[in-house]
C-alpha cells in the first residue's frame, strides 16, 4: 500500500470515527485503531527508509493549495500521535464508558479522534495556513476533551486557562507564520537554512511552541489543565500534545536559521525547566498534579537536548550534538511511552477510589497489583532508571553534554551548568517518583476509599501492559531504534545523515540485558533463601509505639518537606498551621498548599493591573450623556492633533 | 589473561573484599578511642549468619520489599564492575559508562528508599525521605566531579577519566568526593552507623526491617558501595591507572586503606553534624567540587 | 437600472408592509423583500454592471465588494424575524417592519451612494429608521438606548455633514466648482486646498467613526446592541457598520487624491487600534453577554479600520473582514437571542449553564465565539491573518503585535463570558424559563447557516469574491 | 447684502451665547427657535437670484425650527413639569465664559483659516464655528434633556451656517434632503424625548444611566 493511501485511510478512519464515534463505541474504536495503525504504519515506514512523502492538492483550502509533507522528523512524532491515540482509545473504553459517563462520553470519543486526526495534520502540514488551523483545530479539540467533566468548576477553570494559554501562544504563532509570509513571500513551509534573515523568527515561534511545550514558565496551564482532565486526555496531552511544542522547535529550529544564542536560551529555559519542574513536581500531593509537574521536567530535559543539537549545529555539525539530539528525539518517545503509562496508573487509581490526592490513599498494591506494579515500573523509568528505557535518552543526552564539556567546546560554558542542572533535576525526579509510587501504592491505606479500592479491568490494564513492553523493548534494544533516530536526525540536519554511531549503544544494550539477567537471578536468589530460612510475616516493627494507626504513615507532604524547604524560594509554600494548645488539645491541624508559583506570582499582579485598566475604562462609561459627547469632543480633538502634526509634516 | 576469566576474578575480589573496609573502619575507631573493638572480619560472620536466618516480613509489605534489596546489591555490583583498577582498566568500558554507574547508584537508592516505604512505618519513610533528599545535593556534587574529570581528561569513560594524573584542582576534588562518600555511605558527620534509633539517621533507619538475607544484601551492598567511592576517590586524585600493575595494586590498596583510616579518624573525632547542618556540608562538597571544574577548566586548555 | 432596484425594492416593500393591514402575515415582507433584494445583489456581483446608473448611485466596485455581506445578512436575519415576530404577537409590528424594510432600502442607498451629501442623507436615513427598531421592546432601557444612540449618533455625524461641506469648501478654495461626487472631487486630487481636506477628513472619520462605533466614539453601542431585538443588533452590527465603514473608504480615497493619504493611514491606523484596546480592555471585564456582543464589534471595527490603513492587501483583506464580520456577528446576536429568551437573564450573574436548558443555542452561541474570535477554520482566522501578513510586509510590525495581544485579552474577556453562560449550573428560574422556550428549526437555522457562510467564506473563498474585492481595491488606490 | 447677512450671523452667534447663560428651558427653546428663524432667512439675504425652491427651503426652515420644534419641546416640558436646568454640569457662567473665549477663538480661527477671498470679510465661518462650539458645549455641560436637544438644534444651526457657504455650489435636491434629514432627526428626537418622559418620570440624564458599564 502506498504511502498517500495509508494517510487516506487514516484520515478517513479518523474522520469517520469524530463524527460517527460518539453513538457507537465499537466501531468507533475499530475506526480509530484503524487510523492509528494506518498513522503508524506510515510513520514507521519512512522511519524505516522508506522515501518522504509529499503532496499538493490541486484545489485549494482557505486560498492556498494544501501541501502535506511527511518526512522523518514528523514521522518520528507521528508513531507517538498513533501509538498513544490507538492505546488512549482503547483504555478510555473501560476508563470512561458509557454506563458510568453517559454525559460525555460519546463526546470524549469524537474529541479524541479529533484530536489524534489534528495532531496527525500538525505533523503533515507543510503550509503556514494549514498548519496554523490545524494547530488551532487540536488545541481545541484537547480544550473540549479536558473539559468533558465540565459540571465541576475546577475542571472549567483549567480547561479555561488552558485555552487561554493556548490561544496565546497560537497568536504568537500567527505572528510567526504571518512574520514568514511576509518575509518569503507564501505560506509555504521547508526548508530555508540560507536566509538569515529570518533568523530573529526563532523567538516568536520559541514563544508560541513553549507555551504549548509547557516550558517553565510558560506552564502556567499545565498542572491544572492535566489534573483536572480525565486521565487518558491527561496521557495524551502530556505524552504527545505537549510534544507538538516541542515538534515546532525541533522543525523550525532545523528549517529556519537560527540565531546566534538559541541553543543558550533553549539550554536555560530547558536546565529551568528541567529542575524547577522536578523541584515542583516533588512538592505536589495530588498524585496527577505531580505528574503533571514531571512532564515540565521532561520537557526541560528534550529541551536540553535539543538545545546542544542546536549548538552542535552551529558548531560544525559537532558529533556532540547529533547524539544529544538524538538523546532528545528518543527522550520523545520514551516520555510519551511511560507518562501515558503514568496517567493511565493515575486513572486506575482515581477510578478505583475517586480521589487524586495521595494523602488519602495508600496500600492500594494489595487491591490494585496489576496497576502497582506498572506505576512502579513506569516511576522507575521517568526517574531514568537502568535498566529502563528512561535512561536511555537520558544517558544520551548526558553523552552529548559530556562529550561537548570534554570537548572544551566554544559553548561549554553554558553546557557544564546544563549538565549539572540535569543531575539535579535527575535526583529530584528520583525522589518525586518514590513519593509518587510509594505514598499510593505502598503501606497501609489511609482512607477508607483506599481500602475498598478495586483492580481495574483489562480494557485498561491491557494498554498499560503494551506500553510497558514499548518501553521494555526500548530499553532492553536500544539499538533497534538507532537506525530510526539517525534517519529522522538526517532529515533535521543533512550534515548529519548517515551511519555514524558513535554512540556505544550496544554496550549499553548488553550492560542493560546484563543487569537485567542478573537482577532477576539475584532477586530469585534472594527469595528462595528467604523461603528456605523461613519467610514469617509480623507487624511492622514499631519502635517501642504500641499501637500505630495507617495514619501515622509518612505521608507524601512530610516524604518532601525537606527538598522543598530547599526550595522554598521559588515553591513559596504556603502553610497554615494550627498547633495543639492547652492540656487536653482539641484541634491541631497543618494545612500546606503549594501554590502555581508563576501564575500567583507572576500572571496574577499583572493581570490585576490590566484589570484595573479595565475597571478604569469601565468607570468611565457609566450611562451620563453628556460625558459620551465629550469623548467624542476628545477623539475629534485627538484625531485633529493627530493630523496636525502629521499633515505638517 | 582471558577477558572472561578476568571478569569473575574482577567479582570475586569485589565480592570478598568488600566487607573488610567497614572492619578496618572500626579497628581504627577502636584504635583511637582505646578500645579493643570488633574483629576486622566481623561482617563477614554477620552475613554468612544473616545468610542462614529466616525472615521477618511485615504484613503491610509487598513483593517489592525482598526484591528492593536484591535490586538494590545487583545495582550496586553492577556500578562496581564499571569502576576501572588501575592498567586493569573495566571489563566492560564503553563511553558514557561513568553516568550509567551513576544511574546504578541512583536505581539502588529507589529501590532501598522503596523497601523503606513498604514497611509503613513512620520511622522508615522519614529515612527514605531523607536519604532520597540528600542523594539530590549529593548527586549535583558527583555530576560535577564527573564534569570535572571528563573536563581535565577530555574523555567521557570512566577508564579514560580516571587514568590520568589528577588535575590541579586534584586536594579540592578529593575533599569534595570524600564529603559525597560519608554522605552517601551514612557515615558521620552525616550518620551514625553504629545507631539503629537515633532519629536524625538516614540510611540505616531504612533498613529496621529487613532481616535474614535481604538484610545481609544491604549490609553487603552497603559495603560495596563504600568500597566502590574508595576506589574512585582514590583514583580521581592518583594517577594509578598509569602505573605498572604491580605498583598499580599497591597503591591502589594503600589508597583505599587510607580512605578506611580517614573515615575512621573522622569518625571518632569528629561529632554527628545537627541535622540542619547537614544540607550546608554537602553544599560545601558540592561547591568544593565546583571549584576543582573551575580550576580544571582553566587549566585543561582548549 | 437594475442596480436602483436595490433601493427601490425594500423601500416599495416598506411602503407596502406599512400599509398592510395583517400583523400575523406582515413580517413576511421580510423574507420576500431580503431574498429579491440578495439575489439581485448576488446577480449585480456576478455580472457587475458597466458604467455607474448615476452620477449620484451606483453599483461601483467598493459596492459590489461589500453590500452582498449585507444584503445575506438581512436576508437571514429577516427568516429568523419572521418567527421572532411570532414570538412577540404582543407588540405591534407594523412600524418595526416596514422600518426594517426602510433601513435596507437606505443602507443599499449609503452603500452605493458616489455623492457626498447623498452619502450622508443616506447614512442619516438609516440612522432614522432604526429608531422605531431600537425600541421596539418598549421598555424604559429601550428609550433610554434610543436616546443615546440619537444623540452619540446625532452629535457624530452632524459633525461628518460639517466634514461633507468642508471637503466642498476644499473644492471651492482650490478652484474646483464644489462638486460633491467622489469621482469629481477625486480628479480634482493635489487641486483641492490642502488644510481643508484634512480638517474634512478629521471630521469625517470622526463622524462615521461615530456610525461605526470607533473608540471613543463607540459608547452608543453597547447600549444600543444591549437592549434592541436580536435581529436589530445583527442589522445594526453587520450592516449599519459596514455602511459607515464604506463612507469611510470613499474619504480616503479622496484624501488620497490630494495626496494627504499617509495621514489618513496614520489616523485610521491609531483609530483602529485604540479601538482594539478600549474593546479589550471592556470585553476582559463584561458581565451582560449581550453588551459583550457591542465591545466585540468596536474591535472588529478597530480591526477593519487598521487594516484599511495597511491599504493593498490589507484593504482587501478588510473587505474579507467585512462579510466574516457580518456573518459572524449575525450568527452570534441571533444566538445570543435565543440564550437571551430562553434564560431572561442578562449577565453572567443571572444566566449560567444554558448547555442544558438549550443545547443547540449553546453550541452555536460557543461556535460563533471561536469564528469570531478568529478559531479556524472559520472566515475571521483567514481575514485577521492577511491584514497580520499585511502589516508585518508593510513594515508596520509593532502594530501588528499590539493587534495581537488586543486579540488575545479580546479572547480572554469573550471566552470567559461565553463559558460561564453556556457551561455551569443553570440557576433554577432560567430552567423553567427554558423549559418554555423551544429550540426549534426557525431559531436554529438561521444562525447556522451564518456560521456555515462564515466557514464556506473561510475554507473555499468564492473567485467571484476575490475578484470583487481585489477591484474595489482598485477603486479606491487606483486614483491618480 | 453683506452688512445684513454679517448682521444675521452676530445674531445668531449673540444667541448661542444667550442659550449658554440662561438657565430657563423655555427660553432656551426660545432661543433655539429664534436662532432657527434667524438662520432660515439667511438664505433670502445672500442669494442674488432668488430660485423658488431656496425660498421653499428657507421657509421650510424657519416653519419647522420656529415654531414646529419649540412647540414639541414645550410640550414635553411642559408634561414633565420643569422650566429650569437646576444644576447642570459645567456651570451657567463657566460655558458662558467658554462660550465666549470659543467665539473669540473662532474670529481668530477663521482668520487663520484659507478662505475664498469673497469669504475674507464674512462673519459666516466664524460665526459656525462659535455656534457649533456653543452646541457641542450645551450638549456636554446640560444635564436636561431638552437643553440637550437644544445644544444638537443649535450644533446643527452651526452646520447649517457652514453649508451656506456652499450654497451656490451644492445641488439644491442634496442641500432639501439634508434639511429634511435634520429636521426629522430632530423631530424624531422630540418623540424619544416625548417617550422618555413617559417612561421615567423625569426629563433629567442623570437618571437616564441605567445602561452603564
Amino acid at each position: 500500500m502506498s504511502m498517500g493511501r495509508l494517510i487516506v485511510v487514516a484520515i478517513v478512519a479518523l474522520v469517520a470515527a469524530a463524527m460517527g464515534g460518539s453513538r457507537r463505541p465499537r466501531w468507533w474504536l475499530a475506526l480509530n485503531w484503524v487510523g492509528t495503525a494506518a498513522l503508524l504504519g506510515a510513520a514507521m515506514w519512512i522511519l524505516g527508509g522508506g522515501a518522504e512523502w509529499e503532496w499538493r492538492s490541486a484545489f485549494a483550502v482557505g486560498g492556498e493549495r494544501l501541501h502535506l509533507r511527511l518526512d522523518r522528523v514528523g514521522g518520528w512524532f507521528l508513531v507517538l500521535v498513533a501509538v498513544i491515540g490507538g492505546a488512549g482509545a482503547a483504555y478510555a473504553r473501560g476508563y470512561w464508558p458509557d454506563r458510568e459517563r453517559p454525559a460525555s462520553a460519546g463526546r470524549g470519543r469524537a474529541w479524541w479522534s479529533a484530536l489524534v486526526l489534528c495532531m496527525a495534520l500538525v505533523l503533515l502540514c507543510a503550509n503556514g495556513l494549514h498548519f496554523l488551523m490545524a494547530w488551532e483545530a487540536f488545541a481545541l479539540s484537547a480544550f473540549f476533551l479536558i473539559t468533558l467533566e465540565r459540571e465541576r468548576r475546577e475542571v472549567r477553570m483549567a480547561g479555561w486557562l488552558y485555552l487561554a494559554a493556548s490561544h496565546a501562544g497560537t497568536l504568537a504563532l500567527f505572528a510567526f507564520f504571518c512574520l514568514l509570509a511576509a518575509r518569503t513571500g507564501s505560506w509555504d513551509l521547508g526548508p530555508m537554512r540560507d536566509r538569515p534573515g529570518l533568523a530573529p523568527l526563532f523567538w516568536v515561534a520559541l514563544f508560541g511552541f513553549g507555551v504549548k511545550a509547557g516550558v517553565f514558565p510558560l506552564h502556567v496551564w499545565l498542572p491544572s489543565a492535566h489534573a483536572n482532565a480525565p486521565s487518558h486526555v491527561s496521557a495524551i496531552m502530556s505524552g504527545v500534545a505537549i510534544k507538538m511544542g516541542l515538534y515546532g522547535v525541533v522543525r523550525f529550529g532545523g528549517w529556519l536559521p537560527v540565531p546566534a544564542g538559541a541553543g543558550w536560551v533553549l539550554l536555560a529555559a530547558g536546565a529551568t525547566s528541567a529542575v524547577l519542574g522536578s523541584a515542583f513536581a516533588l512538592a505536589q500531593n495530588d498524585l496527577k498534579r505531580l505528574l503533571a509537574y514531571c512532564s515540565v521536567e521532561n520537557m526541560g530535559i528534550m529541551l536540553i537536548g535539543v538545545g546542544t543539537g542546536l549548538l552542535g549545529a552551529g558548531s560544525g555539525d559537532a558529533a556532540w550534538g547529533r547524539v544529544a539530539m538524538a538523546g532528545a528525539l528518543l527522550h520523545v518517545w520514551n516520555h510519551g511511552l511511560f507518562k501515558s503509562l503514568l496517567f493511565f496508573g493515575a486513572g486506575s487509581v482515581a477510578h478505583a477510589t475517586g480521589t487524586r490526592e495521595m494523602s488519602r490513599l495508600g496500600g492500594l498494591w494489595r487491591s490494585m497489583p496489576w496497576t502497582a506494579g506498572l506505576f512502579a515500573f513506569g516511576s522507575m523509568a521517568i526517574a531514568a532508571l537502568p535498566p529502563l528505557n528512561g535512561f536511555v535518552s537520558e544517558w544520551m543526552v548526558y553523552l552529548g553534554l559530556l562529550d561537548a564539556a570534554a570537548g572544551h567546546a566554544r559553548d561549554a560554558a553554558v553546557i557544564v551548568p546544563a549538565t549539572m542542572a540535569l543531575g539535579l533535576a535527575g535526583a529530584l525526579a528520583l525522589a518525586a517518583s518514590v513519593k509518587a509510587s510509594a505514598v499510593v501504592f505502598l503501606g497501609a491505606a489511609r482512607t477508607r476509599v483506599a481500602a475498598g479500592a478495586h483492580e481495574c479491568g483489562w480494557w485498561m490494564r491491557l494498554p498499560m501492559l503494551g506500553l510497558a513492553g514499548a518501553c521494555v523493548c526500548i530499553a532492553l534494544a536500544p539499538l533497534m531504534v538507532w537506525p530510526l533516530i539517525q534517519r529522522s536526525l538526517g532529515t533535521w540536519n543533512i550534515a548529519w545523515r548517515g551511519d555514524g554511531t558513535p554512540v556505544p549503544l550496544a554496550a549499553l544494550g548488553a550492560a542493560q540485558c546484563a543487569l537485567v539477567a542478573v537482577v532477576a537471578a539475584g532477586g530469585f536468589l534472594l527469595w528462595f533463601r528467604a523461603r528456605a530460612n523461613g519467610l514469617r510475616r509480623a507487624g511492622t516493627w514499631d519502635c517501642g509505639y504500641s499501637a500505630p494507626t495507617a495514619r501515622m504513615q509518612y505521608t507524601g507532604g512530610s516524604f518532601s518537606a525537606l527538598a522543598v524547604g530547599w526550595f522554598a524560594w521559588v515553591l513559596r509554600p504556603d502553610r497554615r498551621r494550627r498547633w495543639p494548645k492547652g492540656p487536653f488539645p482539641r484541634h491541631a491541624s497543618r494545612v500546606e498548599r503549594i501554590p502555581e508559583a508563576v501564575l500567583e506570582r507572576v500572571i496574577g499582579p499583572v493581570g490585576d493591573v490590566v484589570m484595573g485598566a479595565s475597571a478604569w475604562v469601565r468607570r468611565r462609561q457609566q450611562g451620563v450623556l453628556p460625558d459620551y459627547i465629550l469623548y467624542l469632543v476628545l477623539g475629534l480633538v485627538a484625531v485633529g492633533l493627530l493630523v496636525a502634526l502629521g499633515g505638517v509634516a | 589473561m582471558n577477558p572472561a576469566l578476568e571478569f569473575v576474578v574482577r567479582l570475586v575480589v569485589w565480592l570478598l573484599l568488600a566487607p573488610l573496609l567497614p572492619g578496618i573502619i572500626n579497628r581504627v575507631k577502636a584504635w583511637v578511642a582505646g578500645r579493643r573493638g570488633p574483629p576486622v572480619l566481623q561482617l563477614y560472620y554477620d552475613l554468612a549468619r544473616l545468610w542462614r536466618k529466616g525472615v521477618v516480613v511485615s504484613t503491610l509489605a509487598s513483593p517489592g520489599f525482598i526484591a528492593g534489596p536484591a535490586v538494590a546489591w545487583v545495582a550496586i555490583l553492577g556500578a562496581a564492575l564499571l569502576l576501572p583498577l588501575g592498567p586493569l582498566g573495566a571489563s566492560p568500558s564503553f563511553r558514557g559508562d561513568v553516568i550509567l554507574l551513576v544511574y546504578l547508584l541512583a536505581l539502588a537508592r529507589f529501590c532501598t528508599a522503596w523497601a523503606a516505604m513498604e514497611t509503613g512505618s513512620a520511622f522508615e519513610g522519614m529515612g527514605a525521605a531523607r536519604e532520597v533528599s540528600y542523594a539530590v545535593l549529593a548527586e549535583a556534587a558527583i555530576i560535577t566531579a564527573v564534569l570535572t574529570l571528563s573536563l581535565q581528561s577530555g574523555s567521557v569513560s570512566l577508564c579514560a577519566m580516571l587514568a590520568p594524573a589528577a588535575g590541579p584542582g586534584a586536594a579540592l576534588l578529593a575533599v569534595g568526593l570524600f564529603t559525597v562518600l560519608l554522605a552517601e555511605n551514612c557515615r558521620v558527620p552525616f550518620d551514625d552507623p553504629n545507631t539503629h534509633l537515633e532519629l536524625t539517621m538516614i540510611h540505616e533507619v531504612m533498613v529496621l526491617d529487613h532481616s535474614g538475607p535481604p538484610l545481609a544484601a544491604v549490609l553487603h551492598g552497603a559495603a560495596m558501595k563504600l568500597l566502590l567511592f574508595s576506589v574512585l576517590l582514590v583514583q580521581a586524585v592518583l594517577p594509578v591507572g598509569k602505573l605498572p600493575a604491580p605498583a598499580a595494586a599497591g597503591v591502589l590498596a594503600a589508597g583505599v586503606l587510607a580512605v578506611g583510616v580517614a573515615i575512621g579518624l573522622v569518625e571518632s573525632l569528629l561529632a554527628r553534624y545537627a541535622f540542619r547542618r547537614v544540607p550546608l556540608l554537602l553544599t560545601t562538597g558540592f561547591l568544593l567540587c565546583v571549584f576543582a571544574l573551575l580550576i580544571s577548566w582553566d587549566g585543561g586548555g582548549a | 437600472m437594475k442596480e436602483s432596484l436595490l433601493i427601490l425594492v425594500p423601500l416599495v416593500a416598506a411602503g407596502a408592509a406599512a400599509l398592510w393591514p395583517h400583523d400575523r402575515t406582515r413580517p413576511w415582507f421580510l423574507p420576500a423583500a431580503g431574498l429579491a433584494h440578495s439575489l439581485l445583489a448576488l446577480w449585480l456581483l456576478v455580472h457587475p454592471p458597466g458604467a455607474p446608473w448615476h452620477p449620484w448611485l451606483g453599483y461601483d466596485p467598493l459596492t459590489r465588494a461589500v453590500l452582498p455581506a449585507v444584503s445575506l445578512l438581512f436576508l437571514v436575519c429577516a427568516a429568523y424575524g419572521v418567527s421572532y415576530l411570532r414570538l412577540r404577537a404582543e407588540r405591534p409590528n407594523r412600524v418595526f417592519v416596514a422600518a426594517f424594510l426602510a433601513a435596507l432600502g437606505l443602507m443599499s442607498a449609503a452603500h452605493m451612494a458616489r455623492h457626498l451629501g447623498v452619502l450622508w442623507i443616506a447614512t442619516e436615513a438609516v440612522t432614522l429608521s432604526s429608531v422605531p427598531l431600537l425600541h421596539f421592546n418598549n421598555t424604559p432601557r429601550a428609550f433610554e438606548a434610543t436616546w443615546k444612540y440619537l444623540l452619540v449618533g446625532g452629535t457624530g455625524i452632524a459633525l461628518s455633514l460639517l466634514g461633507s461641506f468642508c471637503l466642498g469648501y476644499a473644492s471651492l478654495h482650490g478652484g474646483g466648482a464644489g462638486d460633491l461626487t467622489f469621482a469629481a472631487l477625486a480628479a480634482q486630487g493635489a487641486g483641492l486646498s490642502r488644510p481643508w481636506v484634512l480638517i474634512a477628513w478629521v471630521l469625517l472619520l470622526v463622524g462615521y467613526g461615530t456610525k461605526m462605533g470607533l473608540a471613543p466614539m463607540h459608547t452608543w453601542k453597547p447600549d444600543a446592541y444591549g437592549e434592541a431585538p436580536g435581529i436589530v443588533g445583527a442589522m445594526l452590527a453587520g450592516g449599519v457598520t459596514t455602511v459607515a465603514f464604506t463612507a469611510i473608504l470613499r474619504v480616503r480615497a479622496v484624501v488620497d487624491a490630494a495626496g494627504a493619504g499617509v495621514v489618513a493611514d496614520r489616523t485610521l491606523l491609531a483609530a483602529g487600534l485604540f479601538s482594539m484596546l478600549v474593546a479589550a480592555l471592556f470585553l476582559l471585564s463584561a458581565r451582560d453577554f449581550k453588551r459583550m456582543l457591542a465591545y466585540s464589534s468596536v474591535e472588529h471595527m478597530g480591526i477593519l479600520s487598521f487594516g484599511a490603513a495597511l491599504g493593498g492587501a490589507g484593504l482587501w483583506a478588510a473587505f474579507f473582514h467585512v462579510w466574516n464580520n457580518s456573518m459572524t456577528k449575525g450568527a452570534l446576536f441571533l444566538s445570543a437571542g435565543n440564550i437571551r429568551r430562553a434564560s431572561g437573564g442578562r449577565t453572567i450573574d443571572e444566566v449560567g449553564g444554558m448547555s442544558v436548558v438549550t443545547p443547540r443555542s449553546s453550541a452555536l452561541f460557543m461556535t460563533a465565539l471561536f469564528a469570531v474570535t478568529a478559531c479556524p477554520p472559520f472566515g475571521p482566522f483567514f481575514s485577521e491573518l492577511l491584514i497580520l501578513r499585511a502589516a508585518f510586509s508593510t513594515a508596520h510590525g509593532w502594530s501588528a503585535a499590539f493587534m495581537l495581544v488586543c486579540l488575545l485579552l479580546a479572547f480572554l474577556g469573550l471566552s470567559r463570558v461565553v463559558f460561564a453562560v453556556v457551561y455551569g449550573r443553570p440557576p433554577r428560574a432560567a430552567r423553567d424559563l427554558g423549559r418554555r422556550f423551544k429550540e426549534t428549526l426557525p431559531v436554529l437555522v438561521p444562525p447556522l447557516v451564518l456560521l456555515v457562510l462564515a466557514l464556506w467564506l473561510g475554507l473555499a473563498t468564492p473567485d467571484v469574491l476575490r475578484e470583487a474585492w481585489s477591484s474595489a481595491v482598485g477603486q479606491l488606490t487606483s486614483t491618480p | 447684502m453683506s452688512g445684513a447677512l454679517d448682521l444675521l450671523t452676530g445674531l445668531a452667534m449673540g444667541l448661542s451665547l444667550v442659550a449658554l447663560g440662561t438657565s430657563r428651558l423655555p427660553s432656551l427653546i426660545r432661543v433655539a427657535a429664534l436662532q432657527g428663524v434667524v438662520l432660515g432667512t439667511m438664505p433670502l439675504v445672500m442669494e442674488h437670484d432668488l430660485r423658488a425652491m431656496v425660498v421653499v427651503v428657507a421657509l421650510a426652515t424657519v416653519v419647522m425650527k420656529g415654531v414646529v420644534i419649540p412647540v414639541l419641546l414645550r410640550r414635553a416640558m411642559r408634561t414633565a413639569n420643569i422650566d429650569r436646568d437646576m444644576d447642570p454640569l459645567i456651570g451657567f457662567l463657566p460655558s458662558l465664559l467658554l462660550g465666549a473665549a470659543g467665539l473669540i477663538g473662532a474670529v481668530l480661527l477663521a482668520r487663520w483659516l484659507p478662505l475664498l477671498p469673497e469669504h475674507h470679510e464674512s462673519l459666516l465661518v466664524a460665526g459656525s464655528i462659535s455656534t457649533v462650539f456653543s452646541g457641542l458645549l450645551l450638549l456636554i455641560g446640560r444635564s436636561k434633556a431638552i437643553s440637550q436637544v437644544c445644544g444638537y438644534l443649535i450644533l446643527e444651526n452651526g452646520i447649517y451656517m457652514f453649508g451656506l457657504l456652499l450654497i451656490s455650489s451644492t445641488p439644491l435636491l442634496v442641500e432639501g434632503g439634508i434639511l429634511l434629514d435634520l429636521t426629522v432627526a430632530v423631530f424624531v428626537t422630540g418623540i424619544i424625548v416625548d417617550r422618555i418622559q413617559r417612561a421615567f418620570d423625569s426629563l433629567d440624564t442623570r437618571k437616564l444611566t441605567v445602561l452603564r458599564e
